[in-house]
């Protein structure tokens, strides 16, 4: 196995474990930031250069700051010593070990073990742009649209709502 | 070069820990979290894949990924905004209260 | 076709502007306002004079061809508008823009204090436009709009105080009181569409005044025998009484004088009141068409029969006639008609001058119309008269007057034709506005004092309105030669001496003069002579006028308490120039006007009538014309000595005194101050009438309709209970146990439903990985 | 418009800025240890105490009275009286300890001095590396001469030398009444009293 | 010799890079650089602090340091040292390890910034086909930093601190990517040596740069403001506030730690003016064209990049902090409505045909929004005279 991908393969799972598993939930998130992180890095290793800094400004400069917000402001009425774990997590935790044993064997039994590994593709960013701007120019527009819409969404949920005339 | 389904198998077991987290933390920014790692397993499925076609320059598996971030930050947006309005309702960011919808 | 007939439309279009604009102004605005509409009044006096000038001059019968348009269309209905330019409009265009202009600066200082300034101004203007509509309007239609135009602002207007209780009923009721009119107006109107199809009044031979309409107007008949052109001049003239004021609808009148005075003076004595006059100068050919049907009527025993039956049969010779040549000629009418030679002439053929030569002739052929105004106006010269010896209300006094004097001009009208009518209407405008104004000035300067028993000696303080006051008031009465009022109702009387019909007109009109002369007499003397007795009773603010009392504090600073005790003293005040000019001008106007109408000199009947003017000073001295007016100097004499022998010799010196012919006839006096009771008599008789109709409607509505509607529902309440019944009995029984199936099996779905994220998640985990097993096992496969 | 603020604020500031090369009056900072600024006449600091004369040990005024000691608010000042063999005590302080990490400069010790032993120092630079025992200053360190405290407050120092100067020269006329014979007392005293008495400076 | 000069350090490396074997080759040639790098850059930082301390001095009519040193100069060298030997204290309270971490976490990715921009004529230490996009990217990541040093300090004026900063560094983003949008778009490419390339060339005397356009000036100054914003300058110093919450989220720091605290936020300050210098004011091409040759390209980078930290010392100096509403309104409804019709008005500057009506109508376009948008921030208040209820 590549030490790299290894090194990196190793920090993304203990990155998205300690992320689940720790009971701070600011820790969780900057775990979170480590995969995160890691999934970038992996990206690169992919060849996949935007996409791979693409995620770090999107999960790291973004989704994570939210995140931490979120907690923040979720934060403080809520007892120290709770348990963490919800009242039915055995069975949660034996549907997702059964999940991960499903897709083990799906990628196992498949013939993907096979595939011959092909030269490193050398996408440019204008390649992407013009692919965006031709072929996926509707999937572009409306994924804008959707943004917008999440964004107004997300102000309007979050507001306050308007106490009376006090 | 590592091989795809070393890759796969990453993907799996970052969709799995994403999923177990998802099921079994009761706090909702944590299923959240799981929510977003199972969702880069994903992304990490398709880059792997574009990576390894046989016609890279169509470049479907970033086209994909890209968009998939745009609807992740969107979706974390929104998802983390009703935690802040559910949080602000019930006083609590615990899962197992949120049953307002039980049939 | 000259500039200004084309462009006529401008005189009431720039008012009308003026209006639009100072309505948006802020109630601040008032130079703006008062200088827009007095801008606006001076354009179209101008133009108004620019109208007049093209109009002399001209020989004969003389019209500029009227523009007409085309309004809407409906299928093959069209409606055309249009206006005229002839003496008739010229005449009034220029005497209403004229007095209207004078009157608006009056207004300036008038209602200086008030401070609705702006909005005043703004319904001036538009009174004055849409005055200036009805004079220019060459279609029925157009001249109806503009005259219910000129009714609401006069309704905004006496009600421009609407605060006052008083101002607000005299406001409704000089509204309603017109609309009564205005009904026999438009059913009229309809009725002329109906039959000719048009409401041009002239249209180069097609309008309604021009003589193929008048002509078939004439040969039609209808119930009671009359002709078409009968009843429809008839309900015209309805419009005219009520707008008017003449006997019974002219109630409205003195109660209109709540309005400011300024008001008063424009609407109420020269231009608007006018109207109705002028619209009877307007239809005048349609009033004198005397019917196909008359003379034979007159001639047989005048019974229906014969007469609908003669009708018809002489209408199908007519038609038969006109197959011939399409236009009726004069001439053929004439033959069928059996009529004098001037019957279908245009009314400026009528007028003074052809009074001798065919006099026997015209005595056939004065028309039911004419002969009904006649007599109105003639009734109401005396009755008004009458009522105003008894009033004490400054106003109110030139109110009655009014009305009499509008009597006089419909006698005129009746009597001798256009010109003789239009010739009284232009001097009593101007000596009325006169009279208006310079009762103003003396209610201004009384502060707001109306009644002339507190008035007297008034004569040292308001010189300039004394002075003015004093010729309108000649003017009125018609002291002889150098007064306007003289003159035109010499030519009124001169005419009613020589009516065919009946002599009853002239004595009345004679009768009228004599008291016209009296109460005038008696009003100078009151206000103006005698002493002072303002101030003695405290309580003089019964007829508090303005409503913002500016100056009243301002006196007792500026005079300090005076020799009369107890009693509020103050000095009465002359008015500022911008109030007494107008009336200096106008002053000279009620002079000089007089002179452009008299027998040796008709200058103002020729213009109208279209003949040249001729000037034969030797006409003054024959013994036909003398005699008139040797008797209405007898009988102005003698009022006015009377008026001064029971006023002027003996002022009274207390407000509380009799008045003298109270002493002498306490009953007859009564009823005279009553106004002969006609307000209560309508009190008794039309809205008691009124109110017991709405009442039985009333109880019909409840009683009637409402029981149908009532058991109607009834009926559906009962069929609702049998329906319900059967839902209840027959269909729940069996859908229950149903129900409780089902719902017995949703509790069971339900028990799946926690309402928790996280069982459904794992649910679709499970059903993930499932998913997979299946397809990984198959491929395996 | 948006920025004319910023445009002129940023003018100001450059013209400082060169200013301060060109215009060297615009830089008011004293470059302090080799710049000073001149004392004023009212520093104080911390107490010293005045010796007369040469000689520290001999020519200090201080009596040993305590009356400082008791009155200092803060309770810095800790003195021992001198005694000599046979335990009679001296008029002279064996221990005069001052802490000046505790004094507040207070200037009460001065107030209540009968003797103008002890006056407010004007020096400042008194940092040293020992916390505790460097800034506990003992006798030695305190005493100044009298032409130092002429040196620091002249005006003053001048009217204490004046005042003290009459009270010795009353003093010794007292004592020369003392010594004169005995019937000589009256007149003397009468005489000597006499032109002493409006030299007596007033008590403020 | 220029030549020569121009190219000497990209033959130096070559040549060290030259004495080890093959394939250790990629990984000294990086190092080499990284150490570069941050040599530099420390320096630079050292030379920077002492400059705005004597700079601010003497607008402040004072002299500023002058003991270390000849005028002072050695007072970087002081303050280090002083720096590394305190104490580092760590309050009781805190999240140790995330506290350990932020500091490092601040700087990594400044100096991870660093990588890719283009210093000289072949002098990119890493030529990205996204380099800008990397840049934004790191960029982000101090925030996090920022974050964790607020958070784990359990101290409430650091994380009211953080929050500023964050709050602020999220909002002056938006408008910083957005005006380098213009540059990207005219140049067509993310490579920043690509962008440089496009600014070669003189037009008679005035070089080619996008800051010599309309919707160029237009961004650089808006860039600036942003890059001011975000790299939490004075007037928007809102993060550290001494006079609100003492220092913002390094107030439980000391020693080192503090020190790099202080280093990354002067990097993150020269990391920006690097990136504005290369996508607007021509990268390191010169201002004149007998310049271009004769004096190093290297050089001219630095000097711009002086110019930028003298213009930050200015700027200091001269304005007062904003208040945390005011900054976020001028964010939001001036910067970003001018960065969106700058956008605009390079769209039309690229479709247009060269000549006056582009400069025309583009300068339309961005005085107009100036003009309103900035009346709409100053005409907001209306001071009348003060009135005294009791006083008077």
């Amino acid at each position: 196995m590549d030490p790299v991908f290894a090194f990196l393969a190793l920090l993304t799972t203990a990155g998205a474990v300690a992320a689940v598993s720790l009971r701070n939930l600011v820790h969780c998130a900057l775990c979170l930031v480590v995969a995160f992180a890691g999934l970038a890095a992996l990206y690169l290793q992919l060849n996949a250069q935007f996409i791979g800094f693409a995620q770090i400004l999107v999960y790291v400069g973004a989704v994570a700051i939210l995140i931490v917000f979120a907690i923040l402001l979720t934060r403080g009425s809520e007892p120290g010593n709770q348990p963490i774990l919800s009242s039915s997590w055995q069975a949660g935790l034996g549907v997702a070990v059964l999940v991960l044993g499903a897709l083990g064997v799906a990628v196992a039994s498949s013939f993907v073990r096979y595939y011959p590994v092909s030269p490193a593709p050398q996408p440019t960013v204008r390649e992407l742009g013009e692919q965006l701007m031709t072929n996926y120019v509707l999937p572009l527009e409306v994924i804008g649209l959707l943004l917008t819409a999440a964004m107004i969404g997300a102000v309007i949920i979050a507001m306050h709502e308007k106490q009376g005339p006090r | 070069m590592t091989p795809l389904h070393q890759y796969l198998f990453l993907s799996a077991l970052l969709f799995g820990v994403g999923l177990a987290g998802a099921l079994t933390r009761r706090n909702a920014i944590i299923v959240l979290i799981g929510i977003e790692l199972m969702l880069n397993a994903a992304n990490l499925n398709f880059i792997a894949f574009w990576r390894f076609s046989r016609h890279p320059e169509l470049a479907t598996g970033l086209m994909f990924v890209l968009f998939s971030i745009g609807i992740a930050a969107a979706e974390a947006a929104v998802g983390l905004a009703l935690i802040i309005a559910i949080y602000r309702h019930y006083r609590t960011a615990n899962l197992d209260q949120f049953d307002s919808m039980k049939g | 076709m000259a500039w200004i007939t084309q462009n006529l439309w401008l005189i009431p279009a720039l008012p009308l502007l003026a209006a639009g604009l100072s309505s948006l102004a802020k109630q601040r605005q008032r130079a703006f306002a008062a200088s827009l509409a007095i801008g606006s009044m001076v354009a179209a006096f101008l133009l108004s004079c620019a109208a007049f000038v093209t109009t002399l001059g001209h020989a004969g019968t003389f019209r500029e061809p009227p523009v007409n348009f085309l309004w809407f269309q409906l299928g093959e209905t069209t409606l055309q508008l249009g206006w005229v330019l002839d003496p008739l409009a010229a005449v009034m265009l220029v005497m209403v823009s004229f007095v209207g202009l004078l009157i608006f600066i009056y207004s300036v200082g008038y209602m200086a204090h008030d401070e609705n300034f702006t909005r005043f101004f703004c319904f001036l203007a538009l009174f004055a436009a849409a005055m200036l509509g009805v004079v220019i309007s060459n279609s029925l239609l157009l001249l109806f709009v503009c005259w219910e135009l000129v009714g609401f602002t006069s309704y905004m207007l006496i009600g421009f105080w609407y605060h006052k209780p008083s101002a607000a009923a005299a406001a409704k009721k000089a509204f309603i009181t017109t609309r009564i009119g205005d009904i026999g107006f438009f059913l009229g109107m309809l009725w002329l569409y109906s039959e000719t199809g048009t409401l041009l009044f002239y249209d180069g031979g097609q309008g309604c005044l021009e003589q193929s309409a008048l002509t078939k107007l004439a040969a039609q008949t209808t119930m009671l025998g009359m002709a078409a052109s009968t009843g429809i001049s008839l309900l015209i003239f309805c419009g005219a009484m009520g707008k008017s004021g003449q006997v019974p609808l002219h109630v409205w009148l003195p109660d209109a004088m709540e309005g400011p005075t300024p008001v008063s003076a424009l609407i109420h004595a020269a231009t608007m009141v006018a109207a109705g006059v002028f619209l009877v100068a307007r239809v005048y050919p349609l009033m004198e068409t005397v019917p196909a049907n008359a003379t034979v009527a007159a001639q047989t025993a005048e019974t229906l029969t014969p007469a609908l039956s003669l009708s018809e049969r002489e209408r199908e010779k007519q038609i038969s006639a006109s197959d011939e040549s399409i236009r009726v000629e004069p001439s053929a009418v004439r033959k069928i008609a059996d009529a004098p030679q001037n019957v279908l002439s245009l009314p400026a053929g009528e007028g003074r001058g052809e009074g001798e030569g065919q006099e026997h002739a015209a005595a056939h052929a004065v028309s039911t119309a004419l002969k009904l105004v006649t007599w109105i106006g003639a009734i109401t010269a005396a009755f008004a008269a009458l009522i105003a010896v008894a009033q004490t209300d400054i106003k109110r006094i030139l109110a009655y007057s009014t009305v009499s004097q509008l009597g006089y001009m419909m006698m005129g009208l009746g009597v001798g034709g256009v010109a003789v009518g239009m010739f009284h209407l232009i001097t009593h405008a101007f000596f009325k506005a006169l009279l208006f104004l310079g009762a103003g000035s003396v209610i201004h300067g009384c502060h707001d004092e109306q009644d002339i028993r507190r008035m007297g000696g008034l004569k040292p303080f308001l010189p300039v309105t004394f002075g003015t006051y004093a010729v309108g008031m000649m003017a009125l009465a018609g002291v002889p030669v150098f007064f306007a009022g003289f003159w035109s109702k010499d030519d009124i009387l001169h005419n009613a001496a020589h009516w065919p019909v009946s002599s009853g007109p002239f004595w009345l009109g004679v009768f009228g003069a004599l008291l016209t002369a009296f109460y005038m007499t008696r009003q100078v003397c009151y206000v103006f002579f005698g002493q002072r007795r303002a101030g003695i009773l405290p309580a003089r603010h019964a007829h508090d006028e303005r409503s913002s009392k500016v100056h009243s504090s301002v006196p007792s600073s500026s005079h300090p308490p005076g020799g009369q005790a107890g009693g509020l003293s103050y000095d009465p005040h002359e008015s500022p120039p911008v109030m007494t000019t107008p009336l200096v001008v106008l002053a000279v106007f009620a002079v000089v006007l007089g002179f452009f109408g008299t027998p040796a000199w008709p200058w103002f009947q020729d213009y109208i009538s279209g003949h040249p003017a001729t000037g034969d000073l030797s006409k003054l001295f024959e013994w036909e014309t003398s005699s008139i007016m040797l008797l209405s100097t007898i009988v102005v004499a003698l009022g006015l000595s009377a008026g001064w022998w029971l006023y002027g010799r003996l002022p009274s010196a207390t407000p509380e005194d009799l008045d003298p012919l109270e002493r002498m006839r306490p009953s007859v006096f009564q009823v005279l101050r009553g106004k002969f009771y006609v307000d209560e008599l309508y009190e008794a008789t039309v809205i008691r009438f009124n109110a017991w109709t709405a009442w039985l409607s009333d109880g019909l509505d409840r009683v009637l309709w409402d029981g149908v509607v009532r058991g109607v529902s009834y009926l559906v309440l009962g069929f609702s209970w049998i329906s319900r019944f059967i839902d209840e009995y027959l269909v729940n029984l069996g859908f229950d146990k149903g129900c409780d199936g089902i719902r017995g099996g949703g509790k069971l779905a339900a028990a799946w439903q926690t309402g928790q994220v996280q069982p459904y998640l794992r649910v679709i985990g499970l059903a993930l990985a499932a998913l997979v097993l299946l397809l990984s096992w198959g491929r395996v496969q | 418009m948006l920025g004319e603020g910023i445009i002129k604020g940023m003018t100001e500031t450059a013209r400082n800025f060169f200013g301060s090369y060109i215009d060297s009056d615009r830089l008011v900072t004293v470059q302090y240890p080799e710049q000073r600024l001149p004392l004023k006449e009212n520093t104080r600091n911390f107490p010293f105490l005045v010796h007369d004369g040469d000689d520290p040990e001999k020519g200090l005024r201080c009596v040993a009275c305590k009356i400082c000691e008791k009155e200092c608010p803060p309770q810095c000042i800790f003195i021992v009286l001198e005694r000599d063999e046979k335990g009679k005590p001296q008029k002279h302080p064996k221990v005069f300890d001052l802490d000046i990490s505790v004094c507040m400069s207070c200037q009460i010790c001065v107030e209540v001095c009968p003797f103008d032993a002890i006056k407010m120092d004007t020096e400042f630079e008194l940092s040293h590396d020992d916390r505790f025992r460097g800034l506990l200053l003992d006798k030695k360190q305190l005493a100044k001469p009298n032409h130092y405290y002429h040196k620091i407050h002249p005006v003053e120092a001048a009217e204490v030398d004046e005042r003290l100067a009459a009270e010795k020269a009353k003093a010794e006329a007292k004592a020369k009444a003392a010594a004169a014979p005995k019937p000589a007392a009256g007149p003397a005293a009468a005489t000597a009293g006499k032109p002493a008495a409006p030299r007596q400076p007033v008590p403020a | 010799m220029q030549e020569i000069l121009d190219q000497l350090f990209v033959l130096l490396k070559a040549w060290l890079v030259g004495f080890f074997p093959l394939p250790w080759q990629p990984l000294v040639s990086i190092l080499i650089s990284v150490a570069a790098l941050i040599l530099v850059f420390a320096l630079l930082f050292a030379v920077a602090t002492i400059l705005e301390r004597k700079g601010l001095g003497r607008i402040q009519n004072r002299y500023g340091p002058n003991r270390v040193g000849p005028c002072g100069f050695f007072q970087p060298i002081a303050d280090g040292l002083k720096m590394l030997i305190k104490e580092d204290i760590v309050p009781s309270g805190a999240d140790r390890v995330v506290h350990f971490l932020a500091p490092i976490a601040l700087v990594a990715p400044v100096l991870l910034a660093f990588s890719v921009l283009p210093y000289g004529r072949n002098m990119a230490p890493i030529d990205l086909d996204a380099g800008i996009v990397v840049f934004f990217a790191v960029g982000a990541g101090t925030e996090l930093a920022v974050f964790m040093a607020g958070w784990s300090s359990r101290n409430k004026y650091s994380l009211l601190g953080a929050m500023r900063a964050i709050a602020q560094m999220i909002s002056y983003e938006v408008p910083l990517i957005l005006s380098s949008v213009t540059v990207i778009m005219i140049v067509g490419s993310l490579r920043p040596i690509q962008i440089v390339e496009a600014q070669a060339g003189y037009q008679g005397w005035l070089p080619a740069w996008h800051v010599f356009t309309p919707w160029g000036l237009a961004g650089f100054l808006l860039f600036a403001i942003a890059a001011t914003a975000e790299s939490n300058r004075s007037p928007f110093d809102m993060p550290e506030g001494e006079s609100e919450i003492v220092a913002g989220y390094f107030v439980e720091y000391s020693g080192f730690k503090f020190a790099l605290f202080f280093m990354g936020e002067y990097f993150g300050m020269f990391a920006i003016s690097g990136l504005a210098i290369t996508l607007f004011l021509g990268g390191w091409h010169a201002p004149l064209p007998f310049l271009e040759k004769s004096i190093p390209s290297y050089v001219w980078f630095f000097v711009k990049l002086f110019g930028f930290i003298a213009m930050f010392i200015w700027l200091r100096g001269t304005l007062p902090r904003l208040r945390v509403d005011q900054l976020m309104n001028f964010a939001w409804k001036f910067v970003l409505p001018m960065t969106l019709l700058n956008i605009l008005a390079a769209g039309l500057w690229r479709f247009l045909p060269a000549g006056a009506t582009r400069w025309l109508v583009c300068l339309v376009i961005l005085l107009g929004a100036f003009l309103a948008l900035g009346r709409s921030m100053v005409a907001r208040r209306k001071w009348s005279p003060r009135k005294y209820r009791f006083a008077e």
